[in-house]
């Protein structure tokens, strides 16, 4: 099978980590600036200050595995953060930390079940669903697109690259929409015309995992 | 971005550092997690009343933490909703045995975190009540969005739930009240200028000389429409009239009308937008029996203002006139 | 220019209709001559205190009209000092039988049209003494000059000689209290944006976006030097020091600190102002036992702040906390 | 004697309020722009609010003789000015109206006698010498120089040309001073090289009386 005995490791996990928070600070004002069309300016600022605070814990206790190192992320992006992409990011991370708690490696499987509980924590909280013009307009795109490749058996690589694709037009097509959740929301038609900021970050997430975690190891 | 303030990351924990200079007999400041708290808290017997939101909206929520008031205020980042440890903190520590009251704004930020920090308290042993207040009529409703914004109706709530709470009523009766206040509460704002978050750097909108933002939150977000600039009473009738037909407030009716401030827009103004708003409520029969006229829930230095009104009956006009001790509202003492 | 404003010539006038609609338990306002007169006046046997100046400067002084601060105030065109028919009809409309109080701040116009005013009621038969505050050190002061502007000492006397007067002072001992507030009270203003004069359309003048001036009076007047724009703590050093060499405040000092916003400058700056405020004058010695923060004496929606040092000693602590009840101020009822 | 039986008339005196009405009206946004540079942005403001109350009430109640009509002027400068100008220049059509009283026509030295008067007044209230940079810049030179043409027996014309001439040099020469009086003296240094609103409002004056009050009767 494609990709057999390959896995995701905790060391991959954490320059997922690492290159997400390297990628929220180069694209902190872009996405500052995507958030001043429809929201209040903050997006970026957020992003930044939570993946800071992350990457500053990991370095103070670092996690024995992947759940931890997750859990971390998720408690930094909760308590660091605020707005509606700090619970978000951070039922995100924390609700990925669950299935993982424990493990040093993961396969794309898993990975993906993983993810899959993130999503689905993030609309739990949130209650947006596809086409409201926010961050689940990328992500779910994301989850069933690995899903997909899981399925076909594509090797980890493929199967993130797959989802980061799907993230990618998620985010693009947020950008006709009418939000009907968050911020933008309350602009009415005025929020039309323009991408979405939290789309675009998670866009960003899932491109740093396929450019990270498919330097995996084998079982 | 000219401001007086020093590095940018510092300002939100500089302006708590001088409200505790400043207000020592009323308020203690806590840091970490940030929370003005207010400085005989707990009361005990009383039902404790937390809000919070991101900062830059001062004198909320810090300035209305004190006696008939809030009994704590999580403050945020600039216009970024406070965080769940806050929130749990702020819970725990006004905690006088007879459970908390969250005010929260309706923010998916706000109402989150709230979310969380309330799961937490409860888990902590600390019995917690949330109301939303939505009280923006430019935000059409419905089942499908995030609803109406939380406005100008929070102060109103914060001084009449706060009186409440020191009239020792019970959590339930206490937040069953704030739900009235947000019943009966509606508001609009627009903006003459943007704003600047300190962080971002540069305004978040841009406005011609002769523009105006109708419709507008309070975090520097573009309101609903761009309309042309227009003089104090035609405002008033754009920003009154969806008010008054919203509730809608009738014939009769007695209001309180709150005539606020974005922060950077001065009094002289505020006057003569509330004398334009009396007059036009008069004509429709509505007597405003009270008032409240100032910059109290601002964006940083945005001019402009909203409306709110509220409709009283005599138990929210007692309630409103009952004392308040806080840095920003204080009367009856 | 983008102002909540209708016509402008009526800019003045609706603001006082607004506050005579807001503030009808506290006040009344009359037209024609123009004065703000507090509800209960003439209080039979207390002194009575005018001031009075060119508006925009709200909430002074109309705002501060009321139980333990002025029993009128006249209000002039935007920034343009009242005439003296007004200051005597104010003065008649406040005598009680001891005597009337002009408290006038030091600007050519305004003592010139006090002036005349003062005249003009004693050939009527009220006794007046006037007290002219000078408390600005970006003024060098001289004989042979105008002297040093009146700025935000002036609200500070006038609640101080307000509570002096409730507390039954003769017209002597009010005057000679008015003196010694001003004696110990010293002030320095700056702006970081200009302010536009509803008749004049335009901003009075231009500062590039990394520029302030400091040493401003309250009339959108230039300052005295413009400078690159700097943080909050270099312009606390900036005002400060200058106030606190010239009376001088000394270690071992007790003081009032008030940092005034000039209307456009939201309280979240004021407080960092404040908190650097408070770290210049421990770091000397001098010690804040009270404060006043907010916009209290206004340049229209100049963006900007002051600093008003008072030294006090028991007297002017217990006058300052004694009970007001103005729409501007209030504590204690 | 040049000019002699010449006279100023209450119709003359009236043109000259008038005149100087419409010029003040026609220079308002100038005196105000000059007042912006080293004051306080209001000085054509309060100039033409005063002088349109001046006519009003000389409609409103036509004045039987020349000290009528100034002390009309005077008190409407007083009580609807306001600022430093209001009890300046209503001081001085009240000090002008006072020797003036109950005439209806006056030799030219009657008026300069009643100018001599007024710019006294002006300096009494003010407290401002030659040099500080004031209105009094202007007035002092032309009752000077108006003096001087009484002396030589000019005619009422030749005369007030030469008050206005000189008006003009004494405003002229304001604009290098450091001011000592006034809003301008808060600048200290910094109010050099504007020219001062009020020596030019007063130059204005002194020009209209030029213009007008020479179409004069005889006696
Ligand atoms: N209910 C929701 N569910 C999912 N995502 C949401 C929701 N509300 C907002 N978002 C996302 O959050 C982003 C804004 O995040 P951010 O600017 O950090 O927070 P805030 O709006 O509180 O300032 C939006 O662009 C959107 O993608
Ligand atoms: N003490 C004084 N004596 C004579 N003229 C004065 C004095 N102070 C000010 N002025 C004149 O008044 C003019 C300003 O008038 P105006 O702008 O109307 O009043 P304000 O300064 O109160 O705004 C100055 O340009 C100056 O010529
Ligand atoms: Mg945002
Ligand atoms: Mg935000
Ligand atoms: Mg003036
Ligand atoms: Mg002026």
């Amino acid at each position: 099978m494609a990709g057999g005995g390959e896995v995701v490791t905790l060391q991959a996990v954490l320059a997922w980590i690492d290159g997400f928070a390297a990628t929220v600070a180069e694209n902190k004002d872009y996405l500052t600036k995507l958030d001043s069309a429809i929201g209040d300016a903050d997006h970026g600022i957020n992003m930044n200050r939570g993946m800071r605070a992350a990457l500053e814990r990991l370095e103070a206790s670092p996690p024995d595995d992947i759940g931890a190192a997750l859990k971390t992320v998720g408690m930094a992006m909760v308590s660091k953060v605020g707005g509606a992409s700090g619970p978000l990011y951070g039922t995100f991370f924390l609700q990925l930390a669950g299935p993982l708690a424990g493990k040093e490696s993961v396969t794309l499987e898993e990975w993906a079940g993983g993810i899959r509980a993130a999503v689905s924590g993030v609309m739990a909280r949130g209650k947006a669903e596809l086409g409201d013009k926010t961050m689940i307009d990328a992500l779910v795109p994301a989850v069933e697109a690995l899903e997909g490749a899981v399925t076909e058996g594509a090797s980890i690589g493929d199967g993130l690259t797959r989802a980061a694709d799907a993230a990618a037009q998620g985010m693009e097509a947020t950008t006709p929409l009418v939000a009907r959740k968050g911020r933008a929301s309350y602009l009415g038609e005025r929020s039309a015309g323009h991408q979405d900021p939290g789309a675009t970050s998670s866009h960003l997430l899932m491109r740093t995992a396929a450019d990270t975690l498919a330097q995996s190891g084998q079982d | 971005m000219k401001k007086l303030i020093n590095e940018v990351d510092d300002v939100v924990k500089e302006a708590l550092e001088g409200m505790a200079a400043a207000h020592p007999d009323l308020i203690r400041v806590e840091y970490d997690p940030a929370m003005v708290v207010r400085a005989d808290a707990p009361v005990q017997g009383k039902v404790g009343i937390v809000s919070g939101g991101g900062s830059g909206h001062e004198p909320m929520h810090g300035g209305f933490v004190g006696m008939g008031m809030l009994d704590a205020a999580c403050p945020g980042e600039v216009f970024t909703s406070p965080t769940p440890d806050q929130m749990e903190a702020a819970t725990k520590a006004v905690d006088g045995g007879a459970g908390v009251l969250h005010i929260v704004k309706n923010y998916t930020g706000d109402v989150l975190n709230f979310e969380m920090a309330a799961d937490l308290a409860q888990e902590g042993g600390t019995e917690v009540q949330a109301v939303v207040i939505d009280d923006d009529v430019a935000v059409q409703d419905s089942l499908y969005t995030a609803g109406r914004r939380g406005v100008g109706t929070t102060v109103l709530a914060e001084k009449i739930c706060g009186a409440a709470a020191e009239d020792g009523r019970s959590l339930q009766e206490v937040a069953d009240l704030c739900r009235k206040v947000n019943a009966n509460g509606r508001s609009m704002g627009m903006a003459l200028t943007s704003c600047t978050v300190p962080a971002a750097g540069q305004p978040t909108f841009e406005l011609g000389d002769d523009e105006m933002e109708i419709g507008i939150g309070i975090h520097g977000e573009p309101g609903r429409e761009r309309k042309p600039a227009a003089s104090s009473a035609e405002v008033v009738e754009m920003m009154a009239t969806p008010i008054v037909e919203d509730l809608p407030f009738s014939s009769g009716d007695n209001v309180l009308a709150f005539v606020n401030g974005m922060g950077g827009t001065p009094l002289i103004e505020l006057y003569v937008v509330y004398n334009d708003l009396v007059k036009l409520l008069e004509g429709r029969g509505v007597t405003v029996s009270r008032n409240l006229i100032g910059p109290y829930i601002t964006s940083l230095e945005m001019q402009g203002c909203s409306i709110t009104l509220l409709k009283l009956d005599d138990e929210l006009t007692r309630l409103w006139d009952a004392p308040v001790n806080t840095p920003g509202l204080r009367w009856g003492v």
